[in-house]
């Protein structure tokens, strides 16, 4: 067991696997010579040479095509959007591209390439730098969706999404870089689609993913001190999606809510509380409700930012009003 | 307040129509062997064929969606379709019908696709827009503008990382190079000196618009390549043997790790930009004058004129036909695709579950 | 009252609306010459010029920008965008600034421009023309989303989403382009933000937009033979949302389906459900039910594609099953 | 397989300095009239003692989020500043405190939008990378590299068809070259024959790398002119005078009706790209060297060649810094924006509703 942050995990999952295949490149702008923007790939370059550890220029498209193009190949690639928000400039390859070629092209081709990206809020950086898009993705047939929320999940989710033959967009959260947690020795491998429930409940289900499950789990323990039991699940992978946990768990609870930083219109909960809603309707013993960011861009001021991205006082709030 | 009715753009009506330059009589004594001619003569034919019947096929509506012929522009496919070797990459448009077949493509899979059948090349899931086949090095036709030229990259850079010696070929259209991604492309192949041709096939329009109308310079390729210190380089697409030769030269250099290079190749297509279009845009006499440059006729004057007997032309155009016919044949043989395939290859285990 | 096809409504339409505002303008690729791909623009370079109605390079961000900066400094403009799949090529444009400016400039930057354009399956095009995409600009805040499925609608909801001071994205089916209806006389005006009550029904509510209202009317009356009693309701916008029409519906009836065909993740009928689970709770007697496209990319067969956007029979047998 | 370690990629660690050019002494003589040039030393003064307060509040966490400052950058948007018109537009990057303050923006506005208070420029709403002052012609500073060069076309077309004769004018910097949307920018641009500047402001870095690693040219923007038929224009962009010279020429062709221009003003940032950032990858000496060519001292001494008193430029000097310090004051004044205002100004009504 060794403590590290959730910034260094990024580094040391993409390590672990740089070692293990010979094969495996990453590129991206600033990530070679200066460790990336956010220091999640330093040492890389160091450790694996120019060769593997590529810089570029302020080409999203020709990164994303240039990633495509090898993994179509034989080479395995993890390609770095330096802001999910910048996904939009790229966008066509994303959506149009990465994730459709394979059944296009009735399975000739396969593309094992993982686009890491740093996702969220918290970092005052206003409305074209914070955003949540985990949900651009989600809605793209073809892409699997990971945004893990403890340095063992990116190493060992990291590893997962590299060793997946098909693409994974990757959300690793700005606002949990300085996270800590202990990863276990040695090879480190998780699996995509498996939720984690993080604490156990009985009154309600709490589904909660990245930023948003210490959050959840914060305002649990507030709950638990007026006698709401609350079981928050991380959900870790959107696609593909664990269903069980978090349905089982509404079973029981009967109760379910949703904390997303997605701004309010078609975000991840939306599709949770439909699948709720409508798959075990008979279990519920009352509506299920979604906390959200607002459906605005998010503000750059730190007094408004801490309003709009749902916090551990909201959480708590909310779930108080429903239950009480 | 009231906006210009004519701020002076020039408009389609008063423009002049773009003729096409007469053959290059010397373009007889380039360098290459009559065998690999004859070669380049059948596959102008198979091309020429297999889009005839293809547009047939429409006409019968036998074939749903849309489709994008290169009747006309048989030569770019062919000069480098010979130029290539078995494991080069090929990325092309929705205008992919010739290069998936120059690569080796089955005329019969081809057809069956643009049919929406089960025996078709991508199993009905494609169709005429995205064909690939990656046992032939053809990596796929992409159907958005831009996207494919970076993908082609990364293919070439696959190669070179991987310490092969393969090359990576993107065509695209005039209309395209005004796009961002043809910028990007261009700017990191250079920088990564990877093996790569972007090969522009100059058709003088994007959809039905006169691509002069839309462009800051005269060759939409050519004139945009000192931007990447790349040389401008313009050849007759209407002619198989100097496409070839110029593919030639740049696959060489390519494969001997001198980088990319940026081809155009200036051609016309001799219908519309796809299926529903009759190509009424185009200014009086510009279509009549290059159908008089139709790369085929023309081409079959030349293997007369280097001794081939006019018989063996005419056995390879008749044995063609043969094969088209078959082609035909087996695509009207294949079924409509079932629901048993529907849900498949989304992902690597061959399903599309989402959940658990 | 004229007869219109969907396809003429939108030149009948814009032209309106040309001839009201002298300084509203239009720009896109293959619109003026051509009358645009699908013939929807067809007359209006003859009628207003080529300083009105212009042809662009294939440069959709350069559409987008040029439509953008223009509306911010007086010229109200309508960017055609030939294939709303296309809007992934310029997604910055959409989502990063067009949406956003006027929040991230207190309020400074007004922009008063339609984004048109074609969406939707029927057409065989495959994986990269057919896609339903208006979920991808309603999960944006700052982007009001339109989808007529009547030629009325198209004249009447263009007029509205020009004379709207935010940026508008208006989808046309292309599906429904052959379709006919009748088009007042006189100037034609409509209402953002409000939902249609089609057919009126008791047993149960069917939420639908653009292509899939004929196909929920006509399910609706095989329903009806079977004795079900099915309300159908055309949302016509996306943003905003006319929430009361439906929730009141569904407190009506007890019954909720959604019909999107977006594919099944993230699609605007995810984000009707998990308003209709959370504030009708109390009046459902049954779970609210989801009929989507498939998760997958779309396929070019015809059979193919036939058997993965919801269809009449499909629609039918559903709520068929769900009420039986 | 294995790849190889090393393709002999240009590298940091081995990269030489790239050292300044001389002041080219004839720009002493340069038409510009003296008062002009009083007023661009005090330009260069305010953006100077503005950005280095910034800098400060920073160190004193007072500033959240990030900042981009121009220090050592002065010169460009100061020569610019001068030659544009009140009501024309000027197009920013997230390193835009220099262009707005430069348009005319209130100091203290700025300041107190760094800080996030309600009294900033945008209620606090957009922070230091979107700093937008429409009423003086600064229609905003854009965070995603390229989109705003295609939104600057739009506000000179718009000048076009409202028959104005203003001009639109987009900074940006060397490492935004080699995005798409600066391609399909000027491609328009010039096709259109619109009244728009595009002046890159090449200070030979992106964020940290190096910009001759990532681009095939050695002039990220002049090297790419000929692509759109533009005429290649490189300035000292660290001579307020040679900046103004080439503006004023630019804006009055634009003006004029004589279309676009792409100017590449070679400059340097004295500090990091971001607040965060040491800027530690550049080579030794390479600092130094450029810091000797600070364009503020430079312009001092130009001042006194041409005769201004030594006095007369110490109490500019001495002004602008009280002005700093009011705007200061006025920026540490303000409230922390509240509740009140989160959901207001997403839609032109004023509000955020998306539903009844
Ligand atoms: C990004 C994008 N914009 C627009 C289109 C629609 N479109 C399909 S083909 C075409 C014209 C392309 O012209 P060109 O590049 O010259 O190729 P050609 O069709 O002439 O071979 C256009 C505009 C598209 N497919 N993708
Ligand atoms: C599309 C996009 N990609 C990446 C970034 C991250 N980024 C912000 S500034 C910057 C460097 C820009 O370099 P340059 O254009 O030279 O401008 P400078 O910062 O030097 O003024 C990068 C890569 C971004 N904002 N947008
Ligand atoms: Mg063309
Ligand atoms: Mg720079």
């Amino acid at each position: 067991m060794a403590e590290l942050t959730y910034r260094d995990a990024v580094a040391y999952g993409i390590a672990q696997e740089m070692r293990r295949d010979p094969s495996l490149v990453m590129l991206g702008e600033d990530i070679a010579g200066a460790g990336g923007v956010f220091k999640t790939t330093v040492g890389l370059l160091d450790q694996f040479g120019p060769g593997r550890i590529r810089d570029t220029p302020i080409s999203e498209q020709a990164i994303l095509g240039a990633a495509m193009g090898a993994a179509m190949t034989g080479i395995p690639v993890i390609a770095e959007i330096m802001f999910s928000d910048f996904l939009a400039v790229c966008f066509d390859l994303v959506a149009n591209e990465i994730a459709k070629s394979r059944y296009m092209t009735g399975g000739q081709v396969q593309i094992p390439m993982v686009i890491r990206t740093a996702n969220g809020g918290g970092s005052r950086f206003g409305a074209q730098h914070s955003q949540s898009v985990e949900n651009w993705c989600m809605m793209i047939p073809g892409l699997k969706v990971v945004a893990p929320s403890t340095p063992e999940d990116v190493v060992g989710l990291m590893a997962a999404s590299i060793r997946d033959p098909d693409p994974v967009v990757f959300f690793e959260h700005k606002s949990l870089m300085a996270s800590k947690g202990q990863v276990p020795d040695g090879e480190v491998v998780g699996k995509l689609g498996e939720a984690r429930i993080v604490r156990e409940g009985s009154d309600c289900t709490i589904v909660a993913l990245a930023l948003m499950v210490p959050r959840a789990v914060e305002a649990a323990e507030r709950l638990a001190a007026d006698g709401i039991s609350a079981e928050v699940i991380d959900l870790r992978t959107l696609v593909p999606l664990d269903t069980r946990t978090f349905l089982g768990s509404v079973s029981k609870t009967s109760r379910c809510f949703t904390v997303e930083e997605n701004p309010r219109l078609c975000g991840w909960g939306a599709e949770i509380a439909s699948i709720v809603a409508e798959e075990v309707f008979w279990d519920l013993d009352g509506p299920v409700v979604r906390i959200t960011t607002p459906h605005i861009p998010l503000p750059a001021a730190e007094s408004l930012e801490d309003m709009a991205i749902p916090s551990v006082e909201r959480i708590y709030e909310t779930v108080r009003k429903a239950l009480g | 307040m009231s906006i210009d009715p004519d701020p002076g753009l020039l408009d389609y009506s008063t423009r002049p129509a773009r003729l096409p330059h007469p053959v290059d009589p010397a373009n007889d004594n380039l360098e290459i062997s009559l065998d690999t001619r004859v070669r380049m003569y059948e596959l102008q034919q198979v091309l020429r064929q297999f889009e005839k019947r293809a547009y047939d096929l429409f006409m019968q509506n036998l074939v749903k969606g849309t489709s994008h012929l290169s009747l006309g522009m048989e030569a770019i496919a062919t000069g480098f379709g010979l130029a290539l070797r078995h494991d080069d990459y090929t990325f092309a448009t929705y205008r992919g019908h010739a290069h998936t077949i120059a690569r080796g493509a089955a005329l019969g899979a081809v057809m069956a696709e643009l049919l929406g059948r089960d025996n078709g090349i991508l199993g009905g899931k494609g169709g005429s827009m995205h064909l690939t086949s990656v046992e032939h090095g053809m990596m796929g036709s992409y159907a958005i503008i831009g996207a494919h030229l970076c993908v082609a990259n990364g293919a070439a850079w696959s190669a070179q990382m991987r310490g092969t010696d393969q090359v990576a070929v993107a065509f695209f259209g005039d209309g395209t190079t005004n796009i961002g991604a043809f910028h990007e492309a261009l700017n990191l192949a250079v920088v990564w000196n990877l093996p790569v041709l972007f090969v522009c096939e100059n058709n003088l329009y994007m959809e039905y618009t006169p691509i002069d109308l839309v462009t800051a310079v005269r060759n939409p390729a050519a004139g945009r390549a000192s931007a990447y210190g790349l040389d401008p380089i313009v050849v007759d697409g209407n002619d198989a043997d100097a496409v070839y030769v110029a593919a030639r030269t740049a696959v060489e250099n390519a494969r001997r790790g001198k980088g990319p290079a940026l081809i155009e190749a200036v051609t016309y297509r001799h219908g519309g930009h796809s299926r529903a279009d009759p190509g009424k845009y185009r200014p009086a006499g510009e279509v009549e004058a290059w159908m008089g440059r139709d790369p085929i006729p023309m081409y079959h004057q030349r293997l007369l004129r280097l001794g081939v007997p006019e018989g063996q032309l005419t056995s390879i155009t008749q044995d063609v036909a043969r094969r088209v016919d078959e082609a035909t044949e087996f695509a009207k043989a294949g079924e409509r695709p079932t629901e048993g395939v529907l849900m498949t290859d989304v992902w690597a285990d061959g399903g599309s579950a989402w959940r658990n």
